[in-house]
């Protein structure tokens, strides 16, 4: 008789998804509604999707969804949990969409410590609009609005989001953490876990940042794309909690 | 009946209440009333302004190019609107702050020093209330009786003491 | 010792190769054929040597991998 | 006709109190001179009628936080002035797209730029026409008194519901701030989180058990075939708006010399100067749009002719003349008569100005 070891999860919808071979939102989109599946809250949750790789993301996750305008999801999110305080309410939201346009948004919903889970895809690069520079490229990387690299004389520095919100009293559970190996993604899912663990407590603002791969605009196949990510991003972006309602860092 | 009235004064001498309660007033004898404030940064320590139309008919504009009364407790209130009156207007003016005298001869004036008055009391909040008192009476545009109950409506249970200063106030003022 | 069964969905995969980099026994290779999406879909070779330890399912980007353990009824 | 069961109230609480009588518990706003009353009376009020109010950062955070709540079932009220509508209009058009339903309610100030805050109806374009981007519309209504600004918020909040689409109150600071006697209406029966789905089955509510249907609110629809298709499914609604919201007031039309057509605050003082016109001996009639868009156009079939001259009397550089032109259809000669920056005219000022109108056209 056969067992199940690993089975794709159901709250993902068998459906295509318009992700590039390689693409990380696979795993951060499965690593959600994974966890949503098993605290028996698919049926229980509504999820706030961005602008950008994953506005789609309401035809792959198997729950109540919307799709919001540029970098407005933790406001829309807001509203949708005014309405449905019992429900998980989460964003699921790239660099672009939350650290550029979005900006405002994130910060006053994390200041004001609303009770929502946001999900932030930081794969240093606008995907969609064409491998634009996002806020968080780094410095000297190329893109095609820095096609000498980022240079911080035109084009300033990246910003390091998580330790951005951690600076804010409403946001009471931020972790950074990498979807690069194996138990990366296993800790990613952990923390998935808590921040969801945290608003079913009520305790305010919970926040991961998955950094990620983006091969096609990074110009780099899948294999070399976990390796830009280790090596160079990990350095600027590096992982860890930068808040949690136990008190701290770890 | 149309009257068209304007208050004003200082900001801090209580006249967008004092127009207020005159609308209010209007509203217990079943009349039409509209109130309409000056709004804004001219209200932060400026001059402040309201109309008020009471009439016995629906009321159209409830701006006012011409008025049957003004009430003006300072002397920028007093030159500003005092030519807006028609003739046969009534004028009230707060003596206490107004030490010149208004120009037009055809209208009625009323010079009350209202500050002195309210002082008496012991509190010059309410010369505002002396003033509506000399309003009411010189106009009869609303009755006594609706402002005393717009008092009472105003400062409720827990300011009730209140009340009784501001009726004490409003009755001190005859002609 | 345990015997598992990895699947990949040929159809849902799209070649990107993660599945076969992450697995410590390297008992996956890309397929010679093309799928309908027009990728080379990740195949097993020796589906004796898997040790169960879901590296490749949890680092496939597109739920094209799904893994059962034989045991006895 | 008895007044003593009315409340005398400003504007803006007016607006504010009669959009939770209406079944309002989802407040966004931020502030912005002359609507500041509305957003306080609500932050007092709301909590204690089992509502929510967020002092949101922005405009655009407002309607966002607006099409979340709408999206989530909830009856939302938001308001704004005029800088803070174009801000609010990348929302606007974004609601009609993902058919989510909102009232919105500007107090005009005058632009443009950040203008000044005297009353103003140099918004009637931003209004009707919208600043959004794609085929939409907003149902627009422009109250002339705080009790018509009251009932239009409160039956708009069920308007907004049953065409799944923002409804748009026009009102400007005259009306925001002044207070007149207002009768309110009875409250609406409130519908609890947990029983929208029933009275809205596209709500994202969480579908809780498998028997129910996964929602999605979308806006974004890269198929052109569907999204035409979309369109059009808007569009039929918005066909149906204009047969049944269509609303306009009129006074003597009928054997009117000269037709003045005015909305808002204006209509009121062009009615006192309608009868001080009738004193001199010269007929004037009133068409009052109540709703902006759809534009009471076949109104103006009902003009004779005995009509000399149609003025468009309004509180801007001339917008709503050019919806005066296509219900005059030629008829008439159609004239300006405004003021714009936040001046106001007296009545006495468009009773000169319309004689002289009259005069100029052989009247």
């Amino acid at each position: 008789m056969l067992k199940p070891v690993f089975e794709y999860t159901k709250g993902m919808l068998r459906v295509d998804t318009n992700f590039c071979p390689g693409c990380t939102h696979g795993i951060s989109h499965r690593l959600i509604t994974e966890t949503l599946d098993e605290m028996n809250m698919l049926g229980k949750t509504i999820g706030c999707g961005p602008i950008g790789c994953a506005v789609m993301a309401h035809r792959f996750m198997n729950v109540d969804m919307c799709e919001c305008a540029h970098g407005r999801a933790p406001a829309v999110a807001s509203g949708v949990k005014c309405v449905h305080p019992d429900n998980i309410v989460f964003t699921y939201q790239g660099d672009g969409d939350l650290a550029s346009i979005g900006t405002a948004e994130i910060i006053h919903a994390a200041a004001r410590g609303e009770n929502i889970t946001t999900f932030f895809v930081n794969n240093a690069i606008y995907g969609m609009t064409g491998g634009q520079m996002a806020p968080t490229t780094l410095v000297g990387q190329k893109s095609t609005t820095t096609q000498a690299g980022r240079d911080t004389h035109q084009s300033g520095f990246p910003i390091r989001v998580s330790e951005l919100i951690a600076t804010l009293d409403g946001a009471v559970y931020v972790e950074r953490v990498a979807l690069n190996t194996p138990a990366n993604v296993n800790k990613a899912k952990k923390a998935v876990r808590k921040a969801f663990d945290v608003q079913q407590k009520k305790l305010g603002f919970s926040f991961v940042e998955f950094v990620s791969t983006c091969p096609t605009n990074w110009g780099l196949s899948p294999l070399a794309a976990m390796d830009f990510l280790k090596n160079e991003m990990l350095p600027y972006y590096p992982l860890g909690v930068f808040r949690s309602p136990e008190g701290g860092e770890e | 009946m149309t009257k068209k009235m304007f208050f004003a004064g200082y900001g801090g001498q209580g006249i967008m209440l004092t127009g207020q309660m005159v609308a209010s007033a209007a509203i217990l004898e079943g009349k039409e009333t509209t109130f309409f404030p000056s709004y804004g940064p001219e209200m932060r320590g400026g001059t402040a302004n309201c109309t008020v139309i009471v009439s016995d008919k629906p009321i159209s504009s409830p701006l006012i190019f011409e008025s049957d009364c003004v009430l003006a407790m300072n002397l920028p209130s007093m030159l500003k609107f005092e030519p807006t009156l028609k003739p046969g207007g009534v004028l009230l003016l707060n003596k206490s702050l107004i030490h010149q005298a208004a120009k037009r001869d055809d209208i009625t004036k009323y010079e009350i020093a209202a500050n002195e008055m309210a002082s008496e009391l012991g509190n010059t909040v309410v010369a505002n209330m002396i003033m509506l008192g000399a309003f009411v009476r010189t106009t009869g545009i609303v009755k006594e009786e609706s402002i005393i109950q717009v008092i009472h409506n105003v400062f409720d249970q827990k300011k009730a003491e209140l009340a009784d200063l501001n009726i004490k106030a409003f009755n001190l003022w005859r002609d | 010792m345990a015997k598992f069964e990895v699947r990949v969905d040929g159809n849902v995969c799209k070649g990107c190769e993660l599945c076969r980099i992450y697995c410590p026994k390297k008992i996956l290779a890309m397929s010679t054929q093309i799928n309908d999406r027009g990728y080379s879909p990740a195949e097993i070779t020796r589906q004796e040597d898997c040790i169960g330890c879901k590296a490749c399912a949890i680092m496939c980007p597109d739920g094209a991998i799904s893994i059962y353990e034989e045991v006895a009824q | 006709m008895s007044n003593t069961k009315k409340v005398l109230m400003k504007g803006n609480e007016a607006f504010a109190e009669a959009a939770i009588l209406g079944g309002c518990r989802y407040y966004f706003g931020y502030p912005i001179t002359p609507q500041n009353e509305i957003p306080e009376y609500m932050s007092r009020v709301l909590p204690k009628r089992g509502g929510h109010f967020i002092q949101a950062e922005s405009e655009i955070s407002a309607i966002n936080m607006a099409y979340g709540a709408g999206a989530a079932g909830g009856r939302v009220f938001i308001t704004s002035s005029s800088p803070g509508i174009a801000l609010m209009q990348e929302g606007m058009s974004f609601l009609c797209s993902a058919e989510v339903p909102c009232v919105i309610l500007t107090v005009s100030r005058c632009g443009p730029g950040i203008g000044g805050i005297q009353p103003g109806q140099a918004d009637y374009f931003q209004a009707t026409r919208g600043g959004g981007n794609g085929d939409y519309k907003i149902p627009v209504f422009a109250p002339s008194t705080v009790q018509e600004g009251a009932d239009l918020v409160y039956e708009s909040m069920a308007l907004a519901d049953k065409y799944q689409n923002p409804i748009l109150i026009f009102t400007d600071g005259l009306l925001g701030q002044m207070m007149e006697p207002v009768a309110l209406p009875e409250p609406v029966v409130d519908i609890k989180s947990t029983d929208i789905r029933e009275h809205k089955p596209w709500a994202l509510t969480g579908y809780w058990d498998d028997d129910k249907k996964r929602n999605t609110v979308i806006s974004l629809r890269l198929q052109p075939e569907r999204l035409e298709e979309h369109i059009h499914k808007l569009f039929a609604r918005y066909e149906q708006a204009e047969k049944e919201l269509t609303r306009v007031e009129t006074v003597g039309i009928e054997d009117a010399d000269v037709v003045l057509v005015a909305f808002g605050t204006m209509a009121r003082i062009v009615k006192e100067a309608i009868d001080m016109l009738a004193a001199q001996g010269i007929k004037a009639g009133l068409i009052r749009p109540i709703s902006l868009w759809p534009f009471p156009y076949a109104t103006f079939d009902k003009l004779t002719d005995k009509t000399k001259v149609v003025i468009s009397a309004e509180l801007s550089m001339g917008q709503m003349i050019q919806d005066v032109k296509l219900g005059v259809k030629d008829r008439f000669p159609v004239k300006l008569l405004n003021r714009t920056g936040g001046m106001i005219p007296t009545s006495l000022e468009i009773t000169e100005r319309t004689a002289a109108i009259l005069k100029e056209i052989g009247g």
